[in-house]
């Protein structure tokens, strides 16, 4: 087997090892966690971090699996298909700038780190407002996934990171429920004592909009299997839909829109592990994420089409991969914004 | 406050009919209840129910011999116009729009006494119950049975999407009086008390985690013999009979309109009023509506001058809904992460996109879906064979 | 018959009179004209002046019909149904502006006068740089259409309008074929002799482009009847291509924006009659445009797909219609300029 | 110079194999004849034909004792990209790509001694009879009949989209060999000279203007019986079987990519490069475009490895096809009214709006509609029911 197979094989053992969180097309954890506190469960957590997931991109000299951005991907794939709700994304993003003991109990699953770096809706700017001073951070973030369930807060200030116990004095957290049943927590952090922690979260940050980009292409493919069977089952006018030209031609325009998603997020992860040039990584994230967020938004939207009034209630399950592409699809970046990036950083091919 | 009696009205011109209708609205309407963003229950709706059966204004297409307002379909558009235009929601309406013009064109005079003065007094509160889990679109495999025994007909089955049946205490359903007969033959119109032993009545919650919607279950259930309306097994031509210039409404701007201007609010909100490509953007949907309106236009004009609409009204229920859809998806392209909140926006209910995208789903699927839609024009408007 | 009936019979008055130089179906005199000199008929347009057809719009007092815009499009429409290269709406467009021997020569038939304003590509703008001195007319015109048929030219200037005998020294035509087999003149005045004529083209540039969608709007019209036709017609596996949803779906579609297309135009035209404010006028005229635009392409091309490889040949007539469209889709403003300019004149509407 | 024979190319790595060939083709290949805007005929590409054949290069696939390069799918694939890159006119290609292939799969060796040598020295020159008037996407329908008559097939009927058939001396037919078998049963492959009695060929002017099609006419033409290839009424299976990584090419990104340098120059040209409703058009074009690439890389990997290609790889040629289109509509948009000229603005044979928006058109139409690529990709891909 050459070194391009056996990487393939590496990548399928990853998409198999999923199954060990997303049980096959079971929703009901899924549907129970929903409007709860804090909106997942903290032993599957720990599954998770037993399963290494938390530090799958990271280079194996530093404790991951060497399969990087393109074994990370197919696993936020798979976590997409079952719209699992535990927060790899963000935990994985801390993961990438911490080191020490704070990483090593981030990866035993003991305490949950999220990072906290927005200030502004749609935004990719970690830069900030929020001065780190004598150990004493002041500011605000928004937007911070699942922030109800972190031990810590990686938080993103003009001098610097910063970790931040979440009970510390200061620390002030308000919950908004979000669509799909999780929240964004608004913090406010009023001379909280905080840690200071070297580097910054450039790359973490285009990791973790491609790996949302990769959680929006599994919800999708979900929500497209789902749709072709009730194309298939569900019987009008003496036929299975499914054999209605019109809805099989819509199927086939789904299916060519989920594969350019597919290839899109696929090639960028490609991308992420051989380039090291920023600008050039950027670009590949930004056509991913773009690409991400529209495709699976059409998709679900679809998806309810296709279902009918049947898919207009709560109690069907494709509703509930609509509500979480609402959710997702705008997260490290909305489409517009990636787009509009694309346009500033890509160079135009003149080979044409 | 001048003379608002539906006689005193009747002598007024347009402008002066249409600017009564305005000082009612500001005068009586509950300013609460101005554009709600969910389907309001009766409990909600109740006292302007009231107010309006009050004042007589509460059922404009009804002859005034059984206590309507007798306005013709001109008239009535105008109304509609103007309670849209402030925002009234809409109320439990099934008696008003369904049952009573039913009752009054096929019903007997028993019927007609017992039942139209106490949809008027707002006793007898309707839900309706035509769709089936397996019967949607498609009229031909409704299932719900009944068969006459003695003086009542037993009835058996199930029937989904009853908007709003635990509000009513009488629904009225299509059910099947003949299983031999063919496609949409031997189904026959019954009224049913909600009250009567083996129904029940299940809510479901929708994509906007509201309980709009109902199951409704039927368990040999008893219903005396003279609640069938009209013929046996003529059901489904009454119902057809009676659908009049209200598909007009399906295809109305209102909620395209209420939707581009929350639009720009939100785009206000995130600092993209001057981005040229959102600019870019709003206005084609500014054109698309603004285009809506002159087609619709033309519809209204025919039901103004008393012309019955054709098959070629359901152009407008389709490009309303795609319309409406498209503006609330450019909401959630540009909302960000405030996309994703349940609640509106800093608790402004005029900022939420995510509930607005949500509720223009199902406006592509019911009163028949797009798909079916696009049938209708191939089959009926252009007239393709096969 | 009340007032409103009266108007819409005679609203269909103009539209059977088009007939006498719209034979049912029958393309060849089309055919026959393309590309040739001066690309349309004399004789024609000669019955197109006998039948008052460029005066249409203009007030009765001023020897117009009294159906205003409102009759003109519907002229237009049936015009552009038959693919008619005669150039009625420039001509119409100068009388808008003449009087006197000039007009009555022009809807006489025997001297045809163009109107050459342009002087940028995909403008609406007739201020220009050429210039009037002694009696003496100096500057460049670009996409005068038909101008190889023209007896003169209604040339505008800084300092007003004038005309020119298309004859004159100092005139040089140059001419460019366009794809419906007509021309674009590009026109060099250098010192030619002119005669000052008062008035401005505001309203008639208005006028001329809501005319010109009204021209898309009917020659849409007549493409997507041939198209019905051609689905009802051909057979593949077994059953007319009809029969297949999908096709029946797209037909749906395009009735649709054939609809909506239609009821701009036309609410266009009634704002014109009924309005005086320029810009408002000229809100409804772009939205009328932009959408006549977009549509006729949209239609024509689809005419082609659902044509296949038939509707990819010369001999289909279907092909003259693309042509069509894509030569009078952009002239008097193209789409992206009328929605940019209705960006800037249309008054929002607070009342939703 | 480098030795390019096939056998000493076959020694290199790829990178070196790359450049090999573009070497070749700034050293050989005729610069006037780079991105024509239209088919060119035979009289044109002739001499760059003779340069191929003279190098060994004009059968890549082909294996070398017949004359061919004996190429890997994989070296094939990097030959054809750097042909695109440099923007080498297709010639007339039939010869190579069908009929040497399919002889040398099927033919019998007098068939193959006949004909293969023939096609490298350009003494034959074939086109292709596969589509008739009423059988287009639909083979079932095929009703150009041979009959054997003593030594000879009696053929009559008719074939169209016959592509440069006024070009060819040779050309290769699916006919009708028996009339009572089902679907594509009974039909059968066979090789006619253009010569024989009662053929006719008509040009068609297609929408371009240009004569590339034709209709080609069969009058009881006698064909020798020996020119009937493989089996007798399993002529559609072979030519199915030769369907192989070609079908990629049908998706290949080059034309949307050729179209969008051009776009791009167009707007420079009409003062929109910075319009930022342009770029905002424009941006999302690069960004299909660049999807579009990633896709086809992967389906190019498949054949670089030397995998089959499923049914699934119509989806690249639906939405190269689309988006070529989108890209064209996008300078007929913002062409002004230079998208109505016949001939390329100002000379310049890289700004002719319309005349790529003409060209683009058949692309959704050729090689089976983009409707027939979803019927299968619903069918073959996805696995409907119905």
């Amino acid at each position: 087997m050459d070194q391009a197979a056996e990487f393939r094989e590496s990548l399928q053992m990853v998409r198999d090892s999923a199954a060990a969180v997303v049980p096959h097309g079971d929703l009901r954890r899924i549907r129970a966690l929903r409007f709860t506190d804090p909106g997942f469960d903290r032993a599957t957590w720990r599954q998770i971090c037993d399963l290494g997931w938390p530090s799958l991109a990271l280079p194996e000299s530093e404790g991951g699996s060497g399969l990087g951005m393109r074994g990370f991907v197919v696993l936020a794939e798979e976590l997409g298909a079952g719209l699992v709700p535990e927060p790899l994304v963000p935990a994985a993003m801390a993961a990438r700038v911490l080191s020490g003991a704070p990483l090593a109990d981030l990866l035993a699953g003991t305490s949950l780190v999220i990072p906290a770096w927005q200030e502004r809706p749609n935004s990719l700017d970690p830069a900030a407002d929020t001065t780190l001073r004598n150990g004493r951070l002041t500011g605000r973030k928004l937007f911070v996934p699942m922030a109800g369930g972190a031990d810590f807060f990686l938080v993103s200030a003009r001098e610097g990171l910063a970790l931040v116990p979440r009970e510390a004095p200061g620390v002030m957290l308000v919950l908004d429920r979000t669509q799909d049943g999780g929240t964004f927590g608004t913090i406010t952090f009023d001379h909280a004592p905080a840690t200071p922690f070297p580097g910054n979260l450039d790359r973490a940050l285009e990791e973790a909009a491609l790996a949302t980009a990769a959680y929006l292409l599994g919800l999708s493919r979900r929500a497209f299997a789902i749709t072709l069977d009730y194309l298939a089952t569900r019987v009008q006018f003496g036929q299975p839909i499914a054999s209605f030209q019109a809805l099989r031609h819509r199927a086939a325009d789904l299916k060519i829109q989920w594969e350019l998603m597919r290839a899109s997020v696929q090639s960028a992860a490609a991308t992420l592990d051989l380039e090291s040039d920023l600008p050039v990584c950027r670009a590949a994230v930004s056509r991913a994420k773009a690409r991400a967020a529209d495709t699976s938004l059409f998709i679900t939207r679809q998806a309810i089409q296709l279902h009918g009034g049947i898919g207009y209630t709560d109690e069907a399950d494709i509703g509930l991969f609509l509500r979480k592409a609402m959710v997702h699809a705008n997260l490290y970046g909305s489409a517009p914004l990636h787009r509009t990036r694309y346009a500033a950083l890509a160079l135009e091919e003149h080979d044409a | 406050m001048p003379d608002l009696s539906p006689e005193a009205l009747a002598s007024l011109d347009e402008p002066a009919f249409r600017s009564c209708i305005r000082e009612f609205l500001v005068a009586n309407y509950p300013p609460a209840l101005r554009n709600p963003p969910k389907r309001l229950h009766f409990r909600d709706t109740k006292p302007w129910y009231l107010t309006l059966s009050r004042a007589g204004w509460l059922a404009p297409g009804w002859p005034r011999e059984w206590g309507g307002m007798g306005l013709s379909a001109a008239r009535q558009l105008v109304m509609i116009e103007e309670f849209e235009r402030h925002g009234c929601a809409r109320f439990n309406d099934m008696g008003i729009t369904m049952i009573g013009p039913l009752l009054i064109r096929f019903g007997t005079d028993a019927q007609k006494r017992f039942f139209l003065p106490k949809i008027l007094s707002g006793e007898h509160i309707w839900c309706q119950g035509y769709s089936e889990p397996n019967a949607g679109s498609d009229l031909a495999s409704l299932r719900t049975e009944a068969v006459l025994d003695g003086d009542h007909w037993a009835l058996n089955g199930q029937k989904t999407w009853t908007t709003l049946a635990t509000d009513a205490n009488w629904i009225f359903l299509l059910v099947r009086t003949d299983r031999n007969a063919k496609q949409q033959q031997g189904i026959s119109f019954l009224l049913v008390p909600m009250d009567l032993p083996g129904i029940t009545v299940r809510p479901i919650i929708n994509l906007d985690l509201h309980d709009e919607f109902c199951e409704t279950f039927f368990d040999n259930v008893r219903v005396p013999r003279e609640n069938l309306v009209g013929e046996i097994n003529r059901g489904w031509s009454m119902a057809k009979a009676l659908l009049g210039f209200e598909r007009l409404l399906l295809g109305s701007p209102k909620q395209a309109s209420y939707a581009l201007a929350r639009l720009r609010l939100l785009a206000e909100r995130m600092g993209l009023a001057d981005d040229p490509s959102f600019q870019d953007r709003y206005t084609r949907l500014r054109l698309d509506l603004a285009d809506h309106k002159a087609l619709y236009e033309d519809f209204a004009e025919q039901v103004r001058r008393g012309e019955s609409l054709g098959a070629d009204v359901s152009m407008l229920k389709v490009n309303q809904s795609e319309l409406y859809q498209r503006i609330t998806e450019t909401m959630l392209e540009i909302a960000g992460e405030n996309a994703g909140l349940l609640e509106p926006m800093g608790g402004n209910r005029e900022l939420h996109p995510s509930g607005l995208f949500i509720q223009s789903r199902p406006t592509s699927i019911y009163g028949g879906t797009n798909e079916i839609q696009r049938n209708i024009i191939a089959k009926n408007v252009l007239e393709l064979p096969g």
